[in-house]
């Protein structure tokens, strides 16, 4: 048989690598706002934007400064980390007393503001990052072509991913953010700064939006509204898989860029809305998502 | 007590409001005293690049062009962003007719605004001229006797896209078509002139709206041996699409790739290297002969960017305008609108253009390619002409026009 | 000694705690009514009481995790209402809670390295397992897959290694067997010998009775009696009153 | 209601169960309880820390779920009933942190225990006023507990004691006939408890109360009788003095022997 | 006698008893009839559009606790089965209006069967996913027109009798439509259903404890708020004769808890306020360069971080008095 479900194989499996491709940027995206979740209970509305915001540092340091791509790997996220910070320690911070839901508010606020200003000041048209020379080009895997620099968003990603994983669930320093999430009281009576832990949470959460904006520039256009299109789904996708859960947003991540990959092959209408069917589902029959703690 | 107090902040909002309405003045020749035109246009959103500032830059060119009055009537410009809201667009056109007395709206880039703004139109009984939006159900069956459509449409980009490209030998097609009603009437027209031109289509995608990720359409445009993969899209799709294609060497792989709707200010943000072959329709382009120059330079000045056709359309659409309230001797929307349909159409940008009976306003359109970096020799140095449609066959006979106000026998 | 005099000298200066008129309040509900309380460099002074008494809220007010607290509580000399909570263990004090808080998120080891060493002279892993080997081999378990008896150990343990002087243990013997209960007052008696001062929240007075030198009675969020242990036959009548059914 | 016939403390078993058992991810925290609650008494539940008081009670009033076991209330299996349909059914709860409505004043918080049995609940549609009715019943039971001076105010103005008693006014509002008190006087002041105490016993009349309370001396006063847990499992049950001289029970409060 | 206001004082601007308040009652209702002499009248009846619909957001995070990040989608769904009634079946303005709300109530039906078993967040992102999905069905499904809409809808006749193409007309007919819904808000929440509301607003397991089955009581609110949503969006379909994709954005579902966090959540005035204040402030905004978006979020975080008890409520608080709400 040549053809599946109508489909030749070859073609399939070109449709399944770039379904991966597209889940390691969800699972990037929503590893951030599951780290966030889970230590600081705020659904972080502005992650969107400040993964537009990583990119637009990209840009930014590229056309003003000099900078190239792999050195807006390193400073984008910085810069977006340190917003983060700052963001966390001045306004954020006066929440956690009030219902959760006005963090959300908040955040939804700040979102707003970003895409605004940035929409001001550069325009909606996007603008051009160009691909680094050493990851220009492609190979033929004979059922598809794969651009060089699509491989490395996927190396990228799924390193960054694994390594936050280990880093979160291997070592000392992700004991105590572990601790400090399911106690920060306990954890604040050992001697240990939760204060600060949060607003680094905070800041390591959305500096991993900002990567994720640094690897997006070349592939899409530099544009203010790049966030808020994304931002939905990948929430959806830390809600499917639970918020808060590290491996959670991760598998999920890859799980729904594959199961949307497919989707856009034989039913493309339906690719906008199979992940927000799956997350009624999921929330329905399995409330703290499919890799949850009931909380 | 504390009601009076909201009462009171209520009444104070609402009061601010009212204040922008000015007292009814009574002009000589024409209604009110002045003329008075608005630009509503989109200055925050998706089209804000390529209509939105340098809108209102080119129609401010075109009143100081016309000396600023006529006949001792001032002319006074006013603008507004529509948001790309259809609800906003239709209250700010409702506000302006009913209380800011203005004469003309103008732009109107957003097919669903311009259509809410064609209805208020008619029955405020004033003059819409459309330059920037695209649904050629403006001049069909939504076409009033209030309305112009001035720059061009999708019928248009359909016809001369489809018939450029087959003509020039290329004749299997595929399309990449947004998922909504652009798309689809887009994609429905091009692929029924391709077939009447003897060429075939052999597929297409339906591609969400707000879909930042096309590799995968990409993908299935890729795998189908069609010579030509059609961008049935606009705005970000489109750009993204574009950047996306390059990526996947869809080019190198011996497809054509053509945008049925682009703007040179999305060439200028994608750059050469991802746009490079691509062919695409437009009316206008900076570089196309000395009258077309000197505007843009002076446009360039102003903006530091060369003008869309959307942008030089307002500024023809100004001045056409202008110069019929001129000729007219009054600014009363059915003699305005019948000195317009008279007046034959010639600016930098339109030779011997006319408008029809239906609104539509006919114009030469043309088939551009982009240049490969190498072949540009300048900063905005972008397309060369692959061939000219004349206006007669570019535009929707009025024979198979669905306008009511065309008589059919 | 006699009792009055025990105080006193508690009282004056030596004292390695010392707690005075503390108020404290969850939310509206004022649950400490002007504790007193001294301990003094190696001893072993417990609170007793009944549920309700205050003894957990008055360790929760050292530890500057509680609500509001008025009055004084001063760690060698330091007044502690004011300061961040991270900064009071800091200043050598370990803390044990109630119902133990093992992390379940995380494995024995984790659990084991947890709280930060904040002075040296603390114990070493092998000491500690030394100490409770029934934590020996069992680094990779899930924290709260041991038992209750191994998880109390474990909570302890991992405060031994911080270096604290001071350690608050909250109810150390709450729902364990007699057996277990045997275990964890051998090893408190060890740290007693290592020179380490113990305040220890204990409702098992039996218990408290074989490691402590003083207890102090707590009563609807204050103390009210204070008896030296070798006194504690002559008052067992009056512990009876204090605490028994 | 049904209780106006009830007498005394000669009743018979109007809430049982058997065989309750809980267990949370292994841990089992309440084993195999069988408890019998005499129509008409004040039946208390003690124990140490940790014992499963909590959890026994949250799983009479079927705010938790049993992992096995059976509670019958009147002889009816309510095992699978949902919370509110067990306070339909004349079995009431309060609970540890004062359960009012702030931001209802004290006359409302009644109400809107008074209103259920008119069937109107969920009527949008009909005014406010045709709650006028009950306004009479409601500052009767709240006079019972010495709150009319308060009637007036937001209930987030009371202070602490007076919260517990608009909490017990508003669950004497549902008439109900078993009456499950969480801790009555947990976070109380010395004035407060006595107040508070002899309130319990006033309404007691006619009526059966289980509750968990730690207030020992509180508890020998008023209860008929005692249950007492450790560690998830009853250890002694019986009036006061049997169950204040059981050694187990002295061991579970004093401790083991001298180890 | 102080019982009987202490009743309803503390309830926000409760517009009944005693006669201040009849004739303040009355010229507010003065005002609204003698406004579009003075206003443009195409405003007022957006304004009061927004109004309704956040009055009826209100009823649900203001007297149930429960926020829905969704409500676009019952407003702008109504608004097209209003037109859509209207222009292609040819129905009658109320015809129209009755089946957006029906409608609307409908898809609340639904999505509260789904949603209400959630709190909180959950709750929150359930609506927003449910409504993200009417928005890609608007954008999708043949009888919405995709990003054109329906334009071009006929206003008709009320009744047969009334022309609503006149703008008065269509002004007091809005007006009525306005002050009917906000009358049965009132009504809801000064209701026996109303008072049980807001004790499961105080404390769920306390109404829980007291017999009520919470989740049909926030049901039904859930219903009534989705409906009086879809009664606002279809007549701003007949107002602007158009409904289209904005409405049903989820940006229109954060905007219409701006207008009931700035007014004041759980106040009965503070949506109005909200509501007039933001369609106001997007009105001056169109015609200035400077960006909306910017403005409403600076908005939105001063209120979250400053004024939580919005506009009216920070007003309330601030009489001498009058409770601590």
């Amino acid at each position: 048989m040549s053809q599946l479900l109508g489909i030749p194989p070859q073609a399939l499996f070109g449709q399944l690598l770039l379904g991966l491709i597209n889940g390691s940027f969800y699972a990037l995206l929503s590893l951030g706002l599951a780290v966030i979740f889970g230590m600081l209970n705020v659904v972080n509305m502005a992650h969107g934007a400040l993964y537009m915001v990583g990119a637009f540092v990209a840009w930014l340091l590229l056309t003003y400064a000099g900078v190239g791509y792999w050195g807006a790997l390193i400073l984008a996220p910085l810069v977006v980390g340190l917003v983060g910070l700052a963001l966390e320690r001045t306004l954020l911070r006066r929440l956690y007393k009030v219902d959760h839901l006005y963090g959300l508010l908040l955040t939804f606020g700040l979102a707003l503001i970003f895409e605004g200003a940035f929409r001001h000041h550069y325009g909606v048209s996007g603008q051009p990052y160009p691909i680094p020379d050493l990851l220009k080009g492609g190979t033929n895997l004979g059922f598809m072509y794969l651009p060089t620099y699509r491989g490395w968003v996927v190396a990228a990603s799924l390193l960054v991913c694994l390594g936050t994983w280990f880093a979160i669930e291997r070592t000392k320093l992700g004991a105590y953010l572990r601790a400090a999430t399911e106690n920060p009281t306990l954890v604040q009576a050992f001697g240990i700064n939760v204060p600060v832990m949060v607003s680094l949470t905070y800041g390591f959460g959305v500096a991993l939006a900002g990567l994720a904006g640094v690897l997006a520039a070349p592939i899409y256009q530099v544009s203010p509204m790049m966030g808020s299109n994304l931002i939905i789904v990948v929430f959806a996708v830390v809600v499917i898989g639970g918020m808060g859960s590290i491996l959670g947003a991760i598998v999920t991540g890859l799980g729904l860029g594959l199961l949307e990959g497919l989707t856009k092959v034989f039913y493309p209408e339906a690719s906008n809305i199979v992940v927000f069917v799956i997350m009624a589902v999921v929330l329905m029959v399995k409330p703290a998502g499919l890799f949850g703690r009931e909380r | 007590m504390k009601r009076y107090a909201v009462t009171a902040a209520i009444a104070a909002c609402l009061l601010a409001q009212a204040q922008s309405a000015p007292a009814h003045a009574q002009g000589a020749a024409y209604s009110d005293g002045k003329i008075k035109i608005g630009i509503l246009t989109d200055l925050s959103g998706q089209l804000s690049d390529s209509t939105g500032q340098g809108s209102i830059a080119a129609a401010q060119m075109a009143v100081e062009d016309f000396g600023g009055a006529i006949n001792g009537t001032p002319v006074e410009l006013i603008f507004a962003d529509h948001q790309n809201k259809a609800d906003i667009g239709a209250s700010t056109a409702r506000r302006w007719y009913d209380v800011d007395q203005v004469d003309a709206i103008i732009d109107v880039p957003n097919s669903a605004v311009a259509l809410a703004v064609q209805q208020i139109t008619k029955e405020a009984n004033r003059v819409a001229i459309f330059s920037s939006p695209a649904s050629s159900d403006l001049t069909g069956k939504a076409c009033t006797p209030n309305g112009l459509h001035w720059t061009y449409d999708t019928y248009a980009l359909a016809h001369v896209t489809a018939e450029a490209v087959v003509a020039s030998g290329l004749s299997s097609w595929y399309f990449l078509t947004s998922d909504y009603a652009f798309g689809h009437a887009l994609e429905r027209d091009t692929g029924a002139v391709v077939e009447s031109q003897k060429g075939k289509v052999l597929g297409s995608v339906r591609v969400p709206a707000n879909n930042a990720d096309f590799s995968s359409f990409l993908l299935q445009a890729q795998a189908s041996p069609a010579k030509v993969v059609a961008l049935a899209t606009a705005g970000a799709d489109t750009q993204n699409a574009i950047k996306q294609a390059a990526e996947f060497g869809l080019g190198q792989s011996g497809k054509n790739i053509v945008a049925l709707l682009l703007a040179i200010s999305e060439v200028h943000a994608l750059g050469l290297p991802a746009t490079q072959d691509i062919m695409l329709t437009t009316p206008f382009y900076w570089d196309m002969d000395d009258g077309t120059r000197a505007f843009s330079k002076r446009f360039f000045e102003k903006r530091k960017a060369m003008p869309t056709f959307y942008q030089a359309g307002v500024y023809g659409a100004v001045s056409h305008y202008l110069k019929a309230i001129k000729a007219a001797g009054t600014d009363a929307a059915p003699d305005v609108m019948k000195t317009m349909k008279a007046t034959p159409v010639n600016d930098f940008m339109t030779k011997n253009g006319s408008v029809r009976e239906d609104g539509r306003v006919l114009r030469d359109m043309h088939l551009f390619q982009v240049k490969t970096p190498a072949e540009s020799k300048a900063p905005w140095d972008y397309y060369k002409l692959v061939r000219s449609v004349p206006a007669e066959r570019a535009f929707r006979p009025l024979s198979e026009s669905d306008c009511p106000l065309v008589k059919k026998m | 000694m006699p009792e009055g005099m025990r105080a006193t000298t508690a009282r004056t200066g030596t004292a390695m705690l010392d707690i005075a008129d503390l108020h404290g309040f969850y939310g509206e509900s004022h649950v400490l009514h002007g504790v007193d309380i001294a301990v003094r460099q190696g001893e072993v002074v417990t609170l007793l009481g009944r549920n309700g008494a205050g003894k957990t809220s008055t360790m929760r007010a050292i530890m500057g995790i509680m609500g509001k607290r008025t009055g004084s509580i001063r760690f060698q000399g330091q007044e502690l209402i004011g300061m961040a909570p991270h900064k009071i263990p800091r200043l050598g004090i370990g803390y044990v809670p109630e119902e133990r808080g093992i992390f379940s998120s995380l494995s024995v080891d984790e659990n084991l390295a947890l709280p930060p060493v904040v002075k040296e002279g603390g114990m070493t892993v092998p000491q500690i397992h030394a100490l409770f080997p029934n934590l020996k081999g069992r680094g990779a378990t899930q924290g709260t897959r041991l038992s209750g008896g191994e998880q109390q150990m474990l909570a302890i343990g991992r405060i031994l290694r911080t270096g604290a002087g001071l350690i608050l243990l909250d109810e150390p013997t709450e729902g364990l067997a007699p057996v277990i209960i045997e275990q964890i007052g051998v090893a408190v008696r060890a740290l007693k010998q290592r020179g380490f001062t113990i305040l220890l929240v204990e409702q098992n007075f039996r218990f408290a009775a074989t490691i402590a030198d003083r207890h102090y009675v707590m009563e609807e969020g204050h103390v009210v009696d204070m008896i030296p242990n070798d006194q504690l036959h002559a008052n067992m009548d009056k512990l009876h009153t204090y605490l028994g059914v | 209601m049904t209780t106006g016939h009830m007498t005394g403390h000669t009743g018979d078993i109007i809430l049982e169960a058997r065989g309750l058992t809980m267990e949370f991810k292994g841990f089992v925290a309440v084993k195999e309880v069988n408890l019998q609650v005499r129509r008409g008494t004040i039946h208390a539940l003690i124990g140490p820390n940790g014992a499963g008081k909590s959890t026994v009670f949250n799983l009479l009033t079927k705010f938790l779920t049993p992992t096995r076991g059976r509670i019958l209330y009147k002889g009816r299996d309510i095992t699978a009933m949902k919370p509110a349909d067990v306070a339909l059914l004349g079995m009431v709860r309060s609970f540890q942190i004062s359960a009012v409505f702030p931001h209802l004043s004290v006359l409302e918080n009644v109400r809107v225990a008074l209103q259920r049995p008119l069937g109107t609940s969920f009527h949008f549609w009909k005014s406010e006023e045709t709650l006028r009715d009950l306004r009479g019943r409601a500052l009767e039971l709240i006079e019972a507990v010495n709150l009319t001076p308060w009637a007036d105010h937001l209930a987030a103005e009371l202070p602490y004691g007076r919260k517990r008693a608009l909490e017990i006014a508003t669950t004497l509002a549902l008439d109900p006939e078993v009456m499950l008190l969480d801790e009555p006087l947990a976070g109380m002041g010395h004035e407060d408890i006595e107040g508070t105490a002899a309130l319990i016993k006033r309404v007691s009349a006619d009526r059966t109360i289980l509750m968990v309370e730690h207030n020992l001396s509180v508890v020998a006063h008023l209860s008929d009788t005692i249950t007492v847990l450790r560690r998830g499992e009853i250890l002694a049950e019986g009036p006061y003095e049997a169950v204040s001289r059981n050694p187990q029970v002295m061991e579970a409060y004093m401790g083991t022997g001298h180890a | 006698m102080s019982l009987q206001t202490r009743d309803t004082l503390h309830e926000g601007l409760a517009l009944r008893g005693g006669s201040p308040k009849v004739l303040l009652t009355g010229a507010l209702l003065l005002l609204a009839v003698l406004a579009p002499y003075a206003l443009y009248p195409v405003f007022l009846m957006k304004v009061l559009c927004f109004a309704l619909f956040a009055c009826a957001f209100n009823l649900l995070i203001g007297f149930a606790g429960l926020l829905s990040f969704g409500h676009a989608a019952f407003f702008g769904g109504a608004a097209y089965v209003a037109a859509h009634a209207v222009k292609e079946w040819g129905w009658t303005p109320e015809a129209g209006l009755l089946a957006a709300t029906a409608a609307a109530g409908a898809m609340g039906l639904v999505f509260g069967l789904l949603a209400i078993r959630r709190q909180g967040i959950y709750f929150a992102m359930i609506t927003l996913a449910l409504s993200q999905m009417i928005f890609f069905l608007a954008l999708q499904l043949p009888f919405t027109h995709g990003e054109d809409g329906i334009q071009a809808v006929p206003r008709g006749h009320l009744f047969g009798l009334f022309d609503l193409s006149r703008p008065l007309t269509m002004y007091y007919v809005v007006l009525a439509i306005f002050l009917g819904g906000f009358a049965l808000i009132w009504r809801t929440v000064h209701s026996p259903f109303g008072q049980v509301l807001k004790a499961i607003r105080e404390n769920e397991p306390r109404a829980v404890s007291l017999g009520y089955r919470t989740d049909r009581y926030k049901l039904l609110a859930f219903v009534l708020s989705a409906a009086l949503a879809g009664l606002a969006g279809g007549t701003k379909a007949l107002v602007f004769q158009l409904a289209s994709l904005t409405d049903v954005t989820w940006q229109m579902s954060g905007e219409v808890v701006l207008m009931t966090l700035l007014g004041g959540m759980g106040t009965l005035l503070g949506p109005v306020v909200g509501a007039a204040l933001v369609v106001t402030l997007e009105s001056y905004l169109a015609s200035t360069s400077l960006p909306v978006p910017v403005v409403i979020g600076a908005i939105f975080v001063v209120c979250v971080l400053l004024f939580r008890r919005g506009i009216v409520g920070e007003l309330l608080h601030r009489l001498p008095g009058k409770g601590k709400r």
